[in-house]
């Protein structure tokens, strides 16, 4: 059970990822975009905790770990350029 | 070893007039004589012993892998050109000394003449085919100092130039030729080569290998069409003249042609070629001599007819021929040179060379008139002189020569005329120069030399009356030896002797010497019948070649290189794509014998996004921002790819690595364009797609043959001793840390210097910031969000925990120095984004240089630390302890090279990074200043 | 035995509805009008989403190993720490670039850029 | 699986070149930092792509091959290295000469605003 579970649940990820993808190429906005890229860095992480449990190991965890802290990180990267264009001032 | 000193002493000699410029010109001249003189001392000891027909050699390790090692002999004919090229060097010596004019520097002439002598010494000494040449381009290239020695003169300059390239090439020829014949043979050491005459002519590389020699040859003693060269270098001081192009240099050239003799000659090839080349030269430089207006021309032009009966006698394949030609090498280096210095005397008492002027000069100098006299007088072949005596077996061999069937009697008659041409320039010499009226508006007034200046002259003269009356004890024992040398098997009976009796060549002689002053009065017809050539300048046409060559190049190389890296990059990729293309072709299937793992949607979708995500990049790369976000993207899914093909620690590196790459590629965007202009023509981006398009079938089609293919790892060594070696279960960490130490130690070494590099370049960078983004739009006025400000604050504790955590357990599990150095580097960012430079350094005092520089220091330490308990560098040693949350982990040696990995990679990023923020700070002051 | 199926199906409900969530938030994010409600999707039905795969993973981990993972807890923090600021920090550019709001959105978004020049001084 | 894998990388690597042939310095660093990606990815999979095995000693899973994880992991941060090495470069030549064509030469935007 747990292993359909796991498949559905990957697959719906997947599913959201590929709609933020679309949403990022679409755009229209920059702003927009990037929510799209942030929201993308999310759903991986739930995607490779999936995978961890599919494979039942904690072995991706980092991953999922470093997703969460560099996504946020690269995201308030772009937003300090969008807002001050300067990022490190 | 005492033989290699012959060598060394002159080249160390070249160093004593540079020491002694100092002390006086005669000192300087005295003191630069000793070391030659000691060399000719040793000479003369060995001399015995090489007459007695022993060979002496010393050899020394050079290049044994190429065969080319110091080895040294002194057969007779080596002993012969010794005593010539240090005798008469001495000689040119003391005389250069009272030739050169004080303004002339003296030590430099000298040291340029050492030097020469040195590689002349070497040539002749050389049992090595590759030294050998190896003294040929250095005698060469002193050559050119020499012939350049008053620089300041362009005919100088020119003429140098000219001798330079005619010589060195045909050395590039000989070079050639020599390597063939190593081939040949499969030696070098010319004692080898001699004795494999059959070898060599047998094989089928015996015409290329025999050109190419006598190319070489020809081009160092200035054969027709060669020639040309040896005027030009009159334009050096006469006692270089009297050296290079009278005893020595031109030489080397024929030397050359007596030192292969052994070995090459006796067949057609070199019959016709040599006698012919000779023949031509021969008449060709007597011919010019005879209607040169300038001294030292004159005795230039009969030079190269001289040489080129040398190379005639080397060329008629008969030993008696080959014993003249050695013979007449001795005898025109003594008068020629005697002759070189007496037009040097009369060039310096009457300021100029002109024969038109120098008239009647014997009333002025009469002591020179007799010496010039004699000296020439020898040159015609005058009997009682040495010249005779060559001259005589010159043309008794003339007649042996049976070659050309039923042309063969042209070879004496031309001979004959040869001597009628040489009898009347040397006439010229003496009449048109010390008699025929007076002297026409000299410079100076003429007056005899200083007694030194005449002393090397008289010397050579003495040789020339003494070898001309007594042959047969002067020179008919080194001749022996000498022949011995160049003639193989037994030696041919020679008998040196002033009379033999009336027959064929002594009549030619005779009719040479009256048909020679007979031209010689007749000379002003012959001058007329000159006239009407154009006279072609031989530097002219060379300079003009030359240019041309040049030119030709620069134009090849604009069709290359036209300054666009945009160019040379497509060039690059293109040949790359064709030289992989080919290396697929031999792979006879794309597919392997591999079976595939089936497709899940997941992977698929992941895949597809993955492509589009780096299609829109370049699609969208005119808007810098958006093909930025989309190469995070890919960033993002490369990672992604890494962790769902079982590598964890790979995903954890290019995630870090993802995000570090976008803030870089943001802090620089903000000094760049937004935009990049379309300028590009709609052909380039179609031959750049297309190139690109092939690049990646080729990668793709590679990649797929690889992975359809079973592979063999190495890889079992590194899963085995993971543990029991490095003492860690994480294996891709332990082969960095630990097995493959080295290369990481290199690699964070490159890091360190990358980042040092571009603190450098950040250095006084003068850059324009853009005050509103591509729309126009100001810049938001809140520098610090205060959320996100007192948000990080909170997290960077909680980040630095997990950057340690990851490095704790990188030893056993995903992780490691890398990823957690950058993430602690990320999280540092994140501070100056969120907090500005000034309130970070205002807490974090410490500049990044020295932690990079601490952490590569740690790591090669940690490296010698395994030395100090004698181990292999890098070995590591551990032992285990038990943290709680973070598990049983090895406190290993290889922990603390991690640790130097993990602060280079903190130090060098941060140095990267915030550094790049910085440039900006002086000039947006913040808040917190006012 | 009982008690390990009734967790087994908990876990993978958790795992569902998380999937569920996060393809409502990418909806959410295609679907609506202007970029401030797109904004919710992701901060609040994703956040949700990948929160419920946390929980589901975490039980599931506590099953097999007894003791529940540290890096779940860390990412879950993590995430619930940030999802808000970078959201926040968001709609912070996407005032500054004036983005047009659909009439259905409450609230004038411009008079806030004055807000934050008093947030300035 | 294989296939798939292939033309990802031959699709990245295609990227990456064009880009790398742009006549301005930043899409040049952009395709650089693809072109990177996709060898990466192609040295990596040098080891065979395995889903479920593992580089940790007993830990239950088959091996992958980890030299080439070892090898691939340098190359990234040695590439990032390089890449901010390129962009650092392509900054000073636009400080320099006011243009940030690869080959230095068309000054095209007003060089205004020097603080």
């Amino acid at each position: 059970m747990l292993t359909n579970a796991i498949a559905i649940s990957a697959l719906l990820f997947m599913l959201a990822i590929a709609l933020n993808f679309y949403r990022l190429i679409i755009g229209p906005s920059i702003p927009d975009r990037l929510a799209a890229l942030d929201t993308m860095y999310v759903n991986a992480i739930g995607a490779i905790i999936l995978f961890g449990m599919w494979l039942n190991t904690t072995l991706y965890f980092e991953a999922a770990l470093l997703i969460a802290m560099l996504g946020f990180i690269s995201t308030v990267a772009v937003c300090k350029y969008l807002l001050r264009g300067d990022i490190i001032e | 070893m005492t033989l290699l000193l012959i060598v060394l002493l002159p080249l160390v000699g070249s160093l004593v007039p540079i020491a002694s410029a100092r002390s006086g010109r005669t000192t300087c001249a005295w003191l630069t004589a000793i070391l030659p003189a000691i060399a000719l001392g040793i000479a003369a000891w060995y001399t015995p012993a090489v007459f007695g027909g022993q060979l002496p050699q010393v050899s020394l390790d050079w290049v044994p892998a190429l065969g080319l090692d110091i080895a040294f002999r002194l057969d007779g004919l080596s002993l012969l050109f010794v005593y010539l090229v240090l005798g008469i060097g001495l000689l040119i010596i003391l005389y250069a000394r009272y030739y050169l004019s004080e303004k002339d520097s003296m030590s430099r002439f000298y040291a340029y003449l050492m030097l020469f002598m040195t590689a002349m010494l070497g040539i002749v000494t050389a049992d090595n085919l590759l030294l050998m040449w190896f003294f040929w381009e250095l005698t060469s290239l002193s050559s050119f100092l020499l012939i350049g020695y008053w620089s300041h003169l362009s005919e100088a300059r020119k003429g140098a130039r000219m001798a330079l390239t005619v010589t060195g090439a045909g050395g590039l020829c000989l070079l050639a030729g020599i390597l063939l014949m190593g081939h040949v043979v499969g030696s070098y050491s010319l004692t080898t080569v001699l004795e494999h005459r059959e070898l060599i002519q047998q094989s089928s590389l015996y015409q290329p290998i025999l050109l190419l020699f006598l190319l070489g040859a020809f081009t160092k003693s200035a054969q027709f069409p060669f020639q040309f060269w040896l005027p030009h270098a009159m334009a050096a001081p006469t006692p270089v003249s009297a050296y290079l192009h009278s005893a020595t240099m031109v030489k080397a050239g024929v030397f050359l042609l007596a030192r292969m003799y052994p070995v090459l000659s006796g067949t057609d090839e070199w019959f016709y070629i040599v006698t012919l080349t000779g023949l031509a030269t021969l008449l060709y430089g007597a011919f010019f001599a005879l209607i040169k207006q300038d001294l030292k021309g004159v005795l230039a032009f009969s030079t190269i007819s001289h040489l080129g009966l040398i190379t005639l006698l080397f060329g008629f394949n008969s030993k008696l021929a080959a014993v003249a030609g050695v013979f007449h090498i001795i005898n025109h280096a003594t008068f020629k040179a005697s002759l070189f210095m007496a037009a040097g005397i009369v060039d310096h008492e009457c300021g100029t060379r002109d024969i038109r002027k120098l008239n009647g000069l014997w009333r002025y100098m009469p002591y020179t008139t007799v010496l010039a006299a004699v000296a020439s007088a020898s040159m015609a072949g005058v009997p009682l002189l040495n010249g005779f005596l060559s001259k005589e077996m010159f043309l008794a061999q003339s007649l042996e020569a049976q070659m050309l069937g039923g042309l063969s009697w042209m070879i004496p008659a031309l001979a004959t005329l040869g001597s009628v041409l040489s009898v009347a320039y040397s006439l010229r010499f003496i009449h048109d120069v010390f008699f025929n009226g007076e002297p026409r508006d000299l410079p100076k007034t003429p007056h005899e030399p200083p007694r030194y200046m005449r002393l090397p002259i008289e010397i050579l003269i003495l040789l020339c009356i003494m070898v001309g009356i007594l042959p047969g004890i002067m020179v008919e024992p080194i001749l022996r030896a000498a022949t011995a040398a160049v003639v193989p098997g037994q030696a041919p009976e020679i008998h040196l002797a002033l009379w033999h009796g009336f027959n064929l060549p002594l009549m030619m002689s005779a009719i040479a010497l009256s048909a020679g002053v007979l031209v010689y009065l007749l000379r002003n017809h012959i001058y007329r019948f000159h006239r009407q050539f154009r006279a072609v300048n031989a530097r002219q046409s060379f300079e003009f070649s030359v240019q041309r060559v040049v030119r030709s190049a620069q134009w090849g190389l604009d069709r290359f290189e036209n300054g666009s890296l945009q160019r040379y990059m497509f060039l690059l990729l293109l040949s790359a794509v064709i030289v992989a293309a080919f290396g697929l072709m031999d792979v006879p299937s794309m597919a392997g014998l591999k079976s595939l793992q089936p497709l899940d949607p997941v992977v698929v979708t992941g895949a597809g996004i993955l492509c589009l995500a780096g299609l829109g990049t370049v699609m969208l790369h005119r808007r810098r921002l958006l093909s930025l976000l989309f190469l995070s993207v890919v960033g993002m899914f490369v990672s992604l790819t890494f962790a769902r093909f079982s590598a964890p620690d790979l995903a954890l590196t290019q995630l870090a690595v993802e995000v570090v790459t976008i803030i870089l590629l943001m802090l620089a965007l903000f000094f760049l364009p937004q935009k990049t202009p379309k300028e590009s023509s709609g052909r380039r981006v179609s031959r750049d797609i297309l190139l690109s398009m092939i690049f990646g079938g080729v990668i793709a089609s590679l990649n797929y043959a690889v992975l359809t293919r079973p592979l063999q790892s190495i890889s079992t060594y590194f899963i085995e001793n993971s543990v029991p070696g490095g003492g860690g279960h994480n294996i891709v960490n332990v082969i960095l840390v630990d097995f493959r130490g080295f290369d990481t130690l290199g690699e964070i070494t490159v890091l360190g210097i990358a980042g040092i590099a571009i603190y450098k370049l950040l250095n006084r960078l003068r850059l324009f910031m853009p005050s509103s983004d591509m729309e126009g739009r100001p810049w938001s006025p809140d520098r610090y969000p205060v959320i996100l400000s007192s948000v990080s604050q909170t997290l960077l504790p909680l980040a630095l925990l997990v950057s340690v955590f990851i490095f704790l357990r990188g030893h056993n599990l995903p992780g490691g120095g890398f990823i957690a150095g950058l993430v602690a580097a990320v999280v540092i960012i994140l501070v100056y984004m969120s907090r500005g430079v000034e309130w970070t350094q205002r807490r974090m005092s410490f500049n990044y240089q020295p932690i990079a520089v601490t952490g590569v220091a740690i790591a090669a330490l940690t490296g010698l630390g395994s030395w100090v308990f004698n181990k292999p560098f890098l070995t590591s040693s551990f032992g285990h302890f038990d943290i709680p949350l973070i598990g049983d982990i090895e406190l290993a040696t290889a922990m603390m090279f991690d640790l130097g990995v993990y602060l280079t990679v903190v130090g060098s990023t941060l140095m990267i990074l915030a550094n790049l923020g910085k440039v900006t700070t002086p000039h947006r002051p913040s808040k917190e200043k006012q | 035995m009982d008690l390990r199926f009734a967790l087994e199906v908990a876990v993978s409900a958790l795992m569902i509805a998380g999937g569920i969530f996060a393809v409502i938030g990418a909806m959410g994010m295609v679907r609506f009008r202007d970029f401030y409600m797109r904004l919710h999707g992701p901060t609040k039905s994703t956040t949700l989403g990948v929160g419920c795969v946390l929980l589901a993973s975490m039980s599931f981990f506590w099953l097999k190993n007894g003791h529940p993972s540290l890096q779940d807890m860390l990412i879950t923090l993590f995430l619930f720490i940030t999802t808000p600021v970078s959201a926040h920090l968001l709609t912070m550019s996407g005032l500054h670039h004036k983005l047009p709001s659909a009439p259905e959105t409450k609230g004038q978004p411009y008079e806030l850029d004055d807000e934050d020049d008093i947030a300035r001084n | 699986m294989e296939a798939l894998y292939a033309t990802v990388t031959g699709i990245l690597t295609a990227c990456g070149i064009y880009l790398t042939l742009r006549g301005r310095t930043f899409p040049v660093v952009v395709g650089l930092t693809l072109l990177s990606y996709a060898v990466n990815l192609f040295l990596f999979s040098m080891g065979g792509i395995t889903t479920g095995h593992t580089t940790i000693v007993d830990s239950g899973q088959p091996y992958a091959d980890p030299l080439p994880q070892a090898l691939v992991l340098t190359a990234i941060v040695i590439g990032f290295a390089m890449t901010a090495f390129v962009v650092i470069l392509a900054m000073r030549t636009r400080g320099d000469l006011g243009s940030d064509s690869v080959d230095g030469q068309r000054t095209d935007e007003p060089r205004e605003e020097r603080k």
